[in-house]
């Protein structure tokens, strides 16, 4: 049964360094403060994994020194410009990279969540991402005729990390439409979620919550943490903090600004 | 026949002219998906479906609210998949002669000299989606080269890989480009009102095919403009204030 | 866009003679007042796929000659007993019977969802089911070492019909947490609703009916239709008219009582 | 020890015997999963939660109270996958002395002289959840075969076939059968009290092993038959009412 967790560093024991950490995109429910607690409490070694593309977390956690392997379609900050902490370990070659497209991270986290070995993707054939990829295997499809098809190794994460709207006593995660999530958990071996609020009453009886509900059975805890997602969006519940991302963009830009961000709002904790 | 007669001071911004060439190109599709951070696109594509009457169906990714997915975010992907998205937009830190578009690095993969954000969904869409319009505004020899450093999706596949879908043309700040699919190369098909062949061929990286005379790309009709800047913008101001405000003066006193 | 039909005969006028038409199982929402005007209408040789299994639905189509071939995981009237019509049709053999297992078919609706040709699954390797199914390919599992695994070509209905709580305007159905219902719509070229009533208001505009929503874009046609899976359940809504399923079972055992059955039930259009 | 004396008036119901039974066999799962119509194991399973206060996690399928699931039909199927279900129960038409079941049809396939509902999701669950505790309460020769005529799900596997598990052993109404896997055969563990061996034997299509003594089926202690009378059949009677009224006279007045 999960952990309702007492603080939020209680909720994230089960990441431990050196770990397959699976985080979702930045619409989705990005948990930026447990981030900020793992960069905080010196993380080491992660392979991590953003379904499909991740953004402040990734850079952060990239240039916080956390990040031996990244796996995703896409590093950005968006409108605010390329994540420059990514790029820099890229380019520094400090991180191995395994570049992705979105559908097929999707279709390996299904896989896992299937109990399968693989899922087939169309595309990628005569693509260089194939070609940096060893661990994806081209089969003749055999339903066709002389029809190569790609075929992708399920991706099963140690630990899932998103933040929701909410969640009730039994750990039950309301998450909407945002059913990526649900995947996630059902591929990872355990979720960790941060929520904003606590749901008096239990999620899975009313039908209406119930559909957007990942069940509490999938979830090894739940720590509150208010603005979680924070500088990034929660859909429906509050926008993008633009000028901090602004901000950030301009302060990562060199190491020694990114240094000065990461004393600001990371390990100052009041900032948290 | 609309078109102002050579060196006419245009009555209408690059913007307009840009989305009312995508516009052309959208046709009669049925699902038009927009990508983050497109607004060009975006209002070509609004501008379609006010000229459709409501068809096609516009996706505007990144806007809960101007799309309809409730499946998490494979559903576009799963969308495309199943033949039901007939347009989308592409661009690329490289696009090259053959419509091979690069949104990874440059140089070598290891060590590059250049990293860009990364593939997106693009080794899968450009396959699946039958109408793809690359569009990339910086038109120079920088981005559009002889050969991309990196092949995110290719162009064109060769006849027995499964492909439904795949590049229309490529339009930029000087001009449109068709492509041809069979030839794998682009034809300039129209140069944009205020600027030259000579223009484009300096700042053109790759080989590319051209008529004799090349026409002028074909400015907004004063319908198209008034769809546009009436109707359109104000729904565009929603999802992309910014650029409505900068384009169309919308919502600046707000 | 969707229509909203003015009659349940609109409604179904995508569903043709000959075509593959995908229907769910009995706990989902089975469009049994649909199922039955299709008999009247007199609808012949569908291959119907029921998604995993089927109850009443299957047994009243298949009594009343409009199934050629059948695949699903199993037909029965649960706690009511065997098929009648179904038994005796697999028995006399006047239905092609395309035996699965439950979670092939899901599978292989996914497949068709995602626009892969197939999609691998465990089990199966030993079994009759296999055995009996040449449209299914076992190969080795690349990832694997000497690693037999089943792969199940993807499945395309035509039409997926079902009945479900609400829609609105627009089409957007809401399914709650009967999420294949998603998946078959995703799968089919088509898709048929009846709904117990129309919601007024856009349910894609509230997150949370939005969790449990059918996007419109995907379906066909909508005709509202009271009790529609009436003697089966609408979950959440009401539960199985057990008294008639027990003179169904009753009637169905020989065929004149099934011709009986379906005069009074079926045939008098004031019962549908 | 709380065996009564032979011949002893048995103070418990063959019900009550049988899902004692099957809880000691859940022994210390995490979640166990119990199909539609299967009011026996769901008392057994209902049982080993309340002894281990809480673990085993219980789904009752067919119940949306009694299950989380949430994403649909296949999710059942997905959980246990992923290595998520622990325990299954599952019955057939015929059983034969390999664990082989039935579910289809008896008979030549495309002629069968009988026809059963179908193999549900046997031909998978069989092979991906550990504990698979058959149950069959009509000990007869004609459900316990010696051969079934159609294998939805074999009992056992080559050792290059991916399977993570299978059956632990078949409950009957007469005795109680141990599945050992490596040599593919039943072992007769214990007979029910008030049944003998030959009964067993007269009754049994296939062959089995049996120890040169059977020991009788440990009847449920005092204390398990208070917790399945007092605490269990209450929860149980809201997804079995009719079972619940006849096994423990629960809700007969209402």
């Amino acid at each position: 049964m999960p952990m309702i967790a007492r603080t939020l560093d209680d909720a994230l024991s089960a990441i431990a360094d050196g770990c397959l950490l699976a985080v979702p995109r930045e619409s989705t429910g990005v948990g930026m403060a447990a981030t900020r607690a793992l960069i905080r409490r010196g993380i080491k070694r992660l392979s991590l994994v953003a379904l499909p593309t991740s953004s402040l977390q990734a850079d952060l956690l990239i240039g916080a020194g956390c990040v031996e392997t990244l796996e995703t379609s896409a590093v950005s900050l968006g409108e605010f410009g390329l994540a420059p902490r990514f790029t820099a370990a890229v380019m520094a070659g400090t991180i191995r990279m395994k570049d992705a497209t979105c559908p097929a991270l999707h279709a390996a986290f299904q896989a896992s969540e299937k109990g399968v070995p693989f899922m087939p993707l169309r595309g990628l054939i005569g693509s260089d991402v194939l070609d940096h990829r060893p661990d994806w295997v081209v089969m003749n499809n055999p339903f066709g005729n002389n029809d190569p098809i790609v075929l992708l190794p399920a991706i099963k994460p140690d630990v899932t990390l998103f933040h929701a709207p909410m969640a009730d006593r039994a750990g039950n995660i309301w998450i909407g439409r945002q059913r990526e999530l649900v995947t996630m958990a059902h591929a990872s071996a355990k979720t960790v979620v941060t929520v904003e609020k606590i749901h008096e009453g239990n999620l899975l009886d009313d039908p209406q919550l119930a559909a957007g509900t990942l069940p509490g059975f999938y979830v090894e805890s739940v720590a509150v943490v208010e603005r979680g997602c924070w500088p990034l969006p929660l859909p429906e519940h509050y926008p993008w903090d633009g000028e901090h991302l602004k901000e950030y963009a301009k302060l990562a830009a060199t190491e020694e600004g990114f240094a000065s961000y990461l004393e600001r709002y990371v390990y100052e904790r009041a900032a948290a | 026949m609309n078109a102002p007669p050579p060196e006419a001071k245009k009555d209408f911004r690059d913007e307009e002219l840009l989305a009312s060439v995508i516009a052309d190109l959208i046709g009669d599709a049925r699902h038009v998906a927009v990508g983050n951070a497109s607004p060009i696109p975006a209002l070509a594509s609004l501008l379609a479906r006010e000229r459709g009457k409501g068809t096609p169906y516009v996706s505007l990714l990144g806007s809960p609210k101007h799309t309809f997915f409730t499946d998490g975010g494979r559903e576009l992907f799963d969308c495309a998949g199943q033949g039901r998205i007939d347009v989308f937009f592409l661009s690329g830190g490289e696009i090259d002669g053959e419509g091979n578009v690069n949104l990874v690095s440059i140089g070598e993969y290891e060590h590059p000299t250049a990293r860009f954000p990364g593939s997106f969904g693009s080794s899968y869409l450009y396959y699946v989606v039958p109408k793809v319009i690359l569009f990339r505004t910086e038109h120079s020899k920088r981005t559009l080269v002889p050969r991309v450093s990196f092949i995110s999706a290719p162009g064109g596949s060769p006849d027995n890989v499964h492909r439904t879908g795949g590049p229309v043309g490529l339009i930029t700040n000087r001009c449109f480009f068709s492509f041809d699919r069979q030839r794998k190369r682009f034809k300039l098909a129209s140069i944009h009102p205020g600027h030259t062949l000579a223009e484009v061929i300096v700042n053109t990286g790759f080989e590319f095919d051209r008529p004799p005379d090349v026409p002028e790309t074909r400015a907004p009709s004063p319908e198209t403009l008034r769809l546009m800047r009436e109707t359109v913008a104000p729904e565009l101001a929603e999802v992309y204030p910014q650029f409505a405000a900068r384009v169309f003066g919308i919502g600046k006193s707000a």
